[in-house]
């Protein structure tokens, strides 16, 4: 599927080089101007967020093939080319990057004190790889981009994190790393099998069932890492609890996403008939992140880490809709409910990018506030700020994927799904119904309701305009998003029916 | 008659010998210079017996290069000696322990 | 001898007339005009990098040229690894000038011995017979026991010397038995003769297997590879910093060329054998290098142990024993030697008042201390992990490549694991530098020359790593 | 005015006065808000008034059509859309009229209370959302509402979020509320699996064609696909309309205002749950299995929930629990087949329940926020108003003839009566002996409330006074239909096919068939109705309550000495409440922490991941002490090393 439809100009790479040029420029403003750093970083940002309007605007949903493409030899020894394109699933998720890109530099603005060109500088570096890993149509370009993430992260956990930074960075870098590596071997393989790094046509290279199960299994290694799934997942909490409010949003928006994001581009397309065959490991562990670390969440008394929690669980509906395909195929050829599970998945990732985005910064307005994170600190910060409080139970609302909240969109897709292919996956899959609410009311309930707790609530002042900005579009896309789905869902379309009919298709030959 | 194999066992007791004195000797740092004389000498046995069997006269001329070298080796590593001693006063071998992990 | 043959030579000539010239040159100055010699030395090195760009009119048509009774060989990849040579002689001359004046060792015999080494090295390079093999390694050996000995009145960089003296000769030692043995078996010096007469008596000759374990040693030891890499850390810890830098950069580029010499060209079809010992000794570095490393206080102890786990991975390019795995090697091998110049002109550039900064802890804070050399220190550490984009990545990812080609999946899956085990220390500086505060808040001052420098040097980890394909493609030629 | 653009104003008028009374709270202030909703409920009402007349008189047909596309996915197109029948148009009324009569109540209730512009704002959201429920044409939106205005309920119950109560019972409401969901939502995916579409139509019409469809269950096992279905959406409206073992948050739901109590927790939203199996009659007729669940269930709520409502001393309480009792009585009635009964009966409930509600909120405003019962008393003489519209709400609730409660309680118990499925023996007798048991709280609560001698301290009884207008007129005006609506309504709702175009019901089981065979007429009926046994049970529990609580207060006592045992068990709502804290909230906590403790930090972090760097970390340490710094040790390592390489490649 090489008939890839090319643009005039290299919009792709201006959204990929912008930021990186912009942080540049953010870390020459020096440690002297924090002011003129901030407004250079939200210029690049909110200039690129501009751009990849562009992308919606000019996208053609009525095909599944890459789009706005540009190609042009990297390292041609090797048959590693600078290749970027999109399609129905990368597009959705750059524009998230884009927008978050600019969300977080809004929410670090007067919070962030020291070394303010830095911190910024890290978040447009960090955009830039988001939104190269989203593009890449190259195998080489990708890991490249993959990996180049995680060094901005690290520093911005490490940096500006919270006392146990040190620990939570270096488990995070390590974590990933570890995992991608596997990738990475996964990757030279599938060149040797190809002689080429082209992404595309790695999608229609034939591979034996032993290959195939061994080259699955080092991706999973990597994006199970990511997404993360359980038993992987212990990363997640810690890098969230000591990030700084910022770098918790980004990881938790957008970072998450790469781990589905690579199943769809290289999992499933190119190892499926081992995807088919090893199924059901990654539907039993999308099962136990719903169940299990839904309990999990509902005893933290952390309110970073009860929200990283949720995140998992959430992200275990992406892999449960990605992989209930094939058992649904199994029970009936004409697979009556496969696109759902996958677009439902889709959903669920660029609706968890809203809401835990806006969740974890309504952490950090408290956390700003209070300097804790302690649930049992808090208590009827309702009665101080009221506004900040509607905000915030209409996200944990959303979170507990209440039904006109973008949280219910994804959820309902997938459970729907998975009942076509077994009762019991949706039955544990709903079980979140009864977890979410569990764990978001909770927290709500004594966070923001009941008596002032003490003389620190009563101190509180409701949100800054600023504050009321972000959590208003945030709001506005949360709810947006759940009320009317439909132009999301039409962009991936094709490609999901693009997906679908690569994974049914045997490789073996 | 001496055969070849002879010579080369020679030379093989040669580097055993000169191995032997380097890992054995736990006092003088001069026993350590000679055993690494002994090794190269086991060396120049060798190449002289081959090139004297070959009847390819290579061999010989490389033992030229290979003591001449032998003795440029000899003195640095006398050199670096006296800076040793004059440094710990002992150029004890077991003395040599400052840099280790 | 004629002047064809000069021709040939005319860098090694070049080299040599300077380096006896400063000899010369020395007498005549004065302590505080010293300088000269610095700007000599460095001229040299752009002068010979000149004269062998410009090549050699009977390379265009024939891969090499040979001379001296086909006792010298010139080709594509000497040359390349000869430029890099004189690259990485610049980074050293700069860098430990500033460190010799603060030591007041700012004397003439650093320049001249490290222009022996040198001209040792480019020999080793272009070795067609064992003799000019042998030759070439013992002039850049016996410049570097003496270079590290320079600092006479310091116990540590004695001891280094004396360790380094002894283990190094004795690996000569060995070479020279293993000659030997090859000369016995193949009746010849001359290296392409000896891969003709290997390949028609094949590999079952005992006494060639004989010659090339004790060969192989030698290699091992020069590479410094487990368990022949006991003089790695106590050198890298004793000898001063520029030494060290020297030592770790540059002699790297010529034992390559040598072990390419020797195995490829010379025993080819004892491949299988040459390779199966080298992956022995790959896999004890990757390990014992990272583990140990992992225990390291003193940054240069711990640059040494990171080494030898480098030398392991410049080993898996060999051992697929294919032209792209040599290419994969060398690429490997010429990245490192600029990233460890890089990593140690840092470590001098926070040396200061004649105290040299190898305690990790001598790092905390540099980021608030001088963030632009904080960021310099943190690439070039990103790329000794083989983060991406760094150009320590692409070295890795080649010579992983290469093994997966050879069918070596396990080792391949090994020496990923292990890189990820040495990531944490690379990362442990970065944590040093940008999570800790600063011990001392004074800011740290250096030559402009000595920063400029630098900032290329660490730069190029990046602009190598974006634009690697010249360099890879250009490696991939030679082969 | 085209109807389809009414049929949008309908719930965009409440939802338009919500947001601004919600966002602007501060702009447009106290007054503000409370006219701005009130014009938009109002104008609901007027409205949904306006499309049952068309249906009534201009023999409108009932409409079917979809707003927007939600969204498409996998050849399923989710449509948003309305379902106009002559169901949902009376739902409409009914919803906007209580409603209505709500915000006005509102406007004195809360006049004093901080959050009055917040209260508003909710009721209008509310009334959007029963909207959107009730006019839903699909199961998606079903959904929608159906979370919508448990998330309102929860809003509104914990209105007073500085209370511990309160948020606690607003918690545990939308806790139980989402127990239900569960099992509507596995309902809906099934009928997405079965039919393939989530439009009512389309699933209705295909529904008897699906009889024989099964769901796997451990593989061979298989069960009825609609049963399921059924079975799941029932469990939905257990959760919603507080069915027993799910009732169990509405008694607490009455920390909320009264007026929310009246509103959502009366006549409204819990009837979404009757209301919804009403909706499903087509796939409810098609599992026998199914309908007798129902039947039990309600069976068992109406009696047992009556029982605790005779030992309760909350004012509200009691009438919650009536509550309970009576939506108990409706879901009878639907799994008798009688979904129009049902319905019927949920219409005048809606009317007298609130009516009962309001009167006693009214009497809570006048006691200044006291709800004990035991201090009240009397009160009749200080508050005639409240008190007539009491004794009319009490009269409809126990079914007095000619009142409206009477007709559709009546109906309902006759209804079961014909029945003949599984369990309608047991359902007959309990709804039999709920008459005795809900004439009997209902007088004990009027005569505890109005009657005997006041037992309230000096200083409120110097202060009691009758309520101002905007409470005693919606109280008037609720009493109105409270008496009539069921004279009126029985014959066109039940016997007239009002509701056929609308409720399915297969003729074999038809029971409402059967008694209009003998029903000649709403006087005919009250007067036959001196010769039933509901009557006499009624008069029964009159005749003990007041004995009881006029005559012989003493008995209470003496009977509550003799059956503690019993006593005990209805004042601790038979163990409901405990077990739910100790099995499911304690047990759920117990699990995650040992699934945190155990398995997160113990064994991955601890064990797993520190542990192996800890475990890399000693290596290093070890392998570091092989540089021991002697010379002939690094020579001998060379040795051993070239030995192991010559053995290796030499003798091997």
């Amino acid at each position: 599927m090489d008939n890839t439809i090319t643009t005039s100009w290299p919009l792709l790479s201006v959204l990929v080089w912008l930021p990186l040029l912009g942080s540049a420029g953010v870390l020459l403003a020096g440690n002297q101007r924090p002011s003129m750093a901030r407004w250079l970083a939200l210029l690049v940002a909110a200039a690129t967020l501009l751009l990849s309007l562009q992308l919606w605007l000019g996208f053609d949903s009525a095909t599944a093939a890459m789009q706005f493409s540009e190609m042009k030899a990297w390292i041609p020894a090797f048959k590693v080319n600078y290749h970027l394109g999109v399609d129905g699933f990368s597009m959705p998720l750059i524009l998230l990057t884009t927008i978050f890109g600019v969300i977080v530099i809004v929410a670090g603005w007067e919070v962030i004190k020291e070394r303010v060109h830095q911190y910024m500088a890290a978040f447009l570096m960090l955009q830039a790889a988001l939104t190269g890993v989203f593009a890449a149509l190259d195998g080489m370009l990708f890991y490249v981009f993959f990996e180049a993430m995680l060094v901005p992260m690290f520093l911005l956990i490490g940096v500006w994190g919270g006392p146990n930074r040190v620990y939570a960075a270096v488990k995070f870098f390590l974590y990933t790393f570890l995992g991608s590596v596997f990738m990475l071997i996964g990757l030279i393989y599938l060149y040797l099998q190809s002689g080429t790094f082209e992404i595309l046509s790695w999608h229609d290279l034939p591979l034996t069932m032993t290959q195939q199960k061994w080259i699955f299994l080092g991706m999973l290694a990597a994006f199970a890492v990511k997404i993360p799934m359980w038993p992987v997942h212990t990363w997640l909490p810690d890098a969230h609890v000591e990030a700084p409010t910022g770098g918790s949003i980004v990881l938790a928006a957008v970072m998450l996403k790469v781990g589905g994001y690579g199943f769809i581009r290289f999992s499933l397309p190119i190892t499926p008939d081992a995807s088919a065959m090893l199924d059901w490991v990654v539907i039993g562990l999308s099962l136990i992140a719903v169940v299990y670390i839904g309990f999990v969440a509902l005893v933290q008394t952390d309110m970073k880490k009860l929200i990283a929690y949720s995140s998992i669980t959430h992200m275990g509906f992406v892999t449960l809709g990605l992989f209930i395909a094939f058992s649904i195929y199994r029970g009936s050829p004409e697979g009556f409910g496969a696109a759902m599970g996958v677009e439902g998945a889709m959903m669920q990732m660029i609706s968890h990018g809203f809401i835990s985005g806006a969740l974890f910064f309504v952490v950090g307005v408290l956390y700003d506030r209070m300097h804790t994170r302690d649930i049992a600190d808090y208590g009827g910060v309702a009665n101080t700020m009221p506004w900040f409080a509607m905000f915030a139970v209409l996200f944990f609302m959303a979170n507990s994927g209440l039904p006109g909240t973008s949280g219910f969109v994804g959820e309902f897709m997938v459970i729907l799904a998975s009942f076509n292919a077994s009762l019991w996956i949706a039955f544990f899959a709903a079980f979140t119904l009864i977890m979410g609410a569990a764990y978001n009311l909770w927290l709500v309930k004594r966070v923001f309701f009941g008596e002032v707790r003490n003389d620190n609530v009563a101190r509180l002042t409701d949100i800054n305009s600023r504050e009321v900005l972000i959590l208003t579009v945030l709001a506005l896309a949360v709810l947006i998003i759940g009320l009317y789905p439909q132009p999301l869902l039409n962009v991936m379309h094709v490609s999901v029916e693009h997906l679908l009919q690569q994974i049914t298709t045997t490789k073996i030959i | 008659m001496v055969s070849l194999t002879h010579y080369l066992t020679l030379g093989a007791i040669l580097l055993c010998l000169s191995v032997a004195g380097i890992f054995l000797n736990r006092k003088n740092i001069i026993i350590l210079l000679m055993s690494i004389e002994l090794m190269l000498l086991a060396a120049n046995m060798n190449f002289i017996a081959f090139s004297r069997f070959l009847g390819n006269p290579d061999g010989q001329v490389f033992v030229f290069f290979i003591l001449t070298v032998a003795a440029a080796e000899a003195a640095i590593g006398l050199a670096i000696l006296v800076v040793l001693f004059r440094n710990r006063n002992t150029i004890n071998v077991a003395d040599l322990d400052d840099l280790k992990g | 001898m004629n002047w064809q043959d000069l021709q040939i030579v005319a860098p090694e000539l070049f080299v040599l007339l300077m380096a006896c010239g400063l000899l010369i040159l020395d007498l005549f100055l004065s302590e505080q005009r010293r300088g000269i010699l610095h700007l000599v030395s460095v001229l040299t090195m752009a002068l010979a990098a000149i004269i062998t760009l410009r090549g050699h009119p009977a390379l265009e048509q024939t891969g090499a040229v040979m001379a001296f009774a086909d006792t010298f060989v010139r080709d594509g990849m000497g040359d390349l690894l000869k430029v890099f040579a004189y690259m990485v002689m610049i980074l050293v001359f700069v860098y430990s000038r500033y460190y010799l004046k603060q030591f007041n060792m700012y004397r003439s015999e650093f320049y001249s011995l490290s222009l022996f080494a040198l001209l040792g090295a480019m020999v080793l390079i272009s070795a067609a017979s064992l003799i000019t093999v042998y030759l070439g390694l013992e002039l850049m050996a016996l410049s570097l026991y003496a270079m590290v000995a320079l600092k006479r009145d310091d116990r540590k960089a004695t001891e280094a010397a004396m360790k380094y003296f002894i283990l190094g000769s004795m690996a000569s030692g060995m070479l020279l038995y293993g000659m030997s043995m090859i000369y016995g078996a193949t009746g010849s010096l001359q290296i392409s003769e000896i891969s003709l007469a290997v390949a028609q008596q094949g590999s079952d000759n005992m006494i060639l297997v004989f010659g090339l374990v004790f060969m192989v040693v030698a290699l091992a030891f020069k590479f410094g590879l487990v368990p022949f890499h006991m003089w790695v850390p106590d050198l890298y810890e004793g000898a001063p910093a520029p030494v060290v830098l020297f030592i770790s950069s540059m002699p790297k580029l010529a034992v390559f060329a040598m072990a390419i010499r020797l195995l490829q060209d010379g025993l080819s079809s004892l491949h299988t054998d040459w390779s199966g010992m080298l992956i022995v000794v790959a896999v004890l570095s990757i390990v014992l290098g990272n583990l140990a490393a992992l225990a390291q206080k003193n940054i240069k102890r711990m640059l040494a142990y990171s080494t030898i786990s480098h030398m392991g991975f410049v080993m898996l390019g060999l051992i697929s024993g294919t032209a792209t795995g040599f290419g994969a090697s060398m690429f490997y091998v010429i990245t490192y030697a600029l990233m460890s110049a890089g990593s140690f002109g840092v470590i001098i550039f926070m040396s200061s008042k004649g105290i040299e900064a190898e305690n990790l802890s001598d790092y905390k804070g540099l980021n608030q201390r001088n963030p632009w050399f904080a960021a310099m220190f943190a690439m070039l550490m990103l790329s000794m992990a083989g983060i991406p984009v760094f150009v320590g990545f692409f070295a890795k990812w080649l010579v992983i490549q290469a093994v997966v080609d050879a069918g070596l999946i396990w080792l391949a899956l090994l020496a990923v694991v292990f890189s990820v085990i040495g990531g944490y220390y690379y990362l442990r500086v970065i944590k040093i530098m940008y999570f800790d505060k600063a011990v001392d808040e004074n800011p740290i001052q250096a030559p402009s020359d000595f920063r400029a420098v630098l900032s290329v040097n660490a730069l190029l980890m990046l602009v190598l790593g974006v634009f690697s394909s010249p360099l890879i493609s250009a490696c991939m030629a030679v082969f | 005015m085209k109807v389809e653009t009414i049929l949008l104003l309908i719930p965009l008028l409440p939802l338009a006065g919500a947001l601004i009374a919600g966002l602007f709270r501060n702009q447009i202030g106290r007054a503000g808000s409370h006219w701005v909703t009130i014009l938009g409920v109002g104008g609901s009402f007027v409205l949904s008034a306006l499309i049952l007349k068309m249906q009534v008189y201009d023999g409108m047909q009932s409409m079917n059509y979809s707003l927007y596309t939600w969204g498409i996915s996998d050849s399923i197109t989710f449509q948003v859309g309305f379902l106009i029948d002559h169901l949902t148009t009376l739902m409409m009324v009914v919803v906007s009229f209580v409603s209505l009569m709500v915000h006005i109540y509102t406007v004195g209730y809360m006049q004093d209370d901080p959050g009055y512009q917040r209260f508003f704002s909710y009721i209008a959201l509310f009334t959007f959302s029963m909207l959107m429920l009730v006019m839903s044409n699909n199961f998606l939106q079903l959904f929608f509402g159906w979370e919508a205005v448990g998330l309102v309920s929860y809003l509104l119950i914990g209105f007073w979020f500085k209370r511990e109560t309160a948020i606690f019972a607003n918690m545990k409401a939308f806790m139980v509320n989402r127990v239900g969901d569960f099992g509507f939502l596995l309902g809906i995916a099934a009928i997405m699996m079965v039919f393939g579409t989530l439009d009512y139509a389309e699933v209705f019409a295909a529904a008897p064609s699906k009889v024989n469809e099964t769901i796997a269950v451990f593989g061979t096992t298989e069960w009825s696909a609609i049963t399921f279905i059924c079975v799941g959406l029932f469990i939905g409206a257990m959760g919603k309309s507080a069915q027993a073992p799910l009732h169990v948050w509405l008694p607490d739901s009455m920390e909320g205002p009264t007026p929310i109590s009246a509103l959502i927790h009366a006549a409204t939203m819990v009837t979404a749950g009757i209301f919804m199996v009403a909706r499903m009659s087509p796939l409810f007729e098609l599992s026998d299995a199914a309908l007798s669940f129902v039947l039990i269930i309600g069976a068992f709520t109406a009696l047992s929930m009556g029982l605790i409502g005779i030992v309760q001393n909350d004012i509200k309480r009691v009438i919650a629990y009536s509550t309970l009792s009576q939506l108990g009585y409706m879901t009878v009635a639907l799994g008798a087949s009688a979904y129009s009964a049902a319905i019927f009966h949920l219409m005048t409930h809606a009317f007298f329940k609130s009516l009962l509600f309001l009167a006693a909120g009214s009497v809570i405003i006048a006691m200044h926020h006291e709800q004990d019962m035991r201090n009240m008393g009397g009160v009749r003489r200080w508050m005639p108003i409240t008190w007539i519209t009491s004794v009319v709400g009490t009269l409809a609730l126990i079914g007095f003839p000619f009142f409206s409660g009477f007709y559709s309680k009546d109906m309902i118990i006759e209804a079961v009566g014909e029945a003949h499925r599984f369990g309608s023996g047991f359902a007959y007798w309990a709804v039999l002996l709920g008459v005795l048991i809900t004439a009997f709280y209902s007088f004990r609560l009027l005569y505890l409330v109005f009657h005997g001698k006041p037992r309230m301290d000096k200083h409120t009884q110097e202060h009691m006074h009758e309520t101002p207008l905007v409470v005693t007129i919606p109280l008037i005006l609720l009493a109105i239909p409270s008496v009539l609506i069921g004279y009126f309504t029985i014959e066109p709702v039940l016997f007239g096919g009002w509701l056929d175009d609308a409720i399915k019901v297969n003729e074999h089981h038809d029971v409402i068939a059967e008694l209009s065979l003998h029903f000649h007429g709403a006087t005919a009926m009250a007067l036959h109705s001196v010769q039933t046994i509901p009557f006499w049970l009624m008069l029964g529990g009159f005749a003990l309550a007041t004995w009881i609580y006029m005559f012989k207060p003493s008995i209470a006592d003496s009977m509550v000495k003799r059956f503690s045992g019993i006593y005990k068990l209805l004042m601790n709502k038979y163990y409901f409440d405990d077990f739910n804290n100790k099995v499911f909230a304690r047990g759920f906590v117990r699990i995650g922490q040992s699934l945190w403790k155990r398995g997160d930090a113990g064994l991955i972090d601890g064990v797993a991941i520190n542990g192996t760097a800890a475990l890399i970390g000693k290596l290093g340490e070890r392998v570091r002490l092989l540089q021991s710094g002697y010379l002939y040790q690094y020579a001998f390592a060379m040795i051993i090393g070239l030995i192991g390489l010559l053995g290796a490649w030499l003798l091997v």
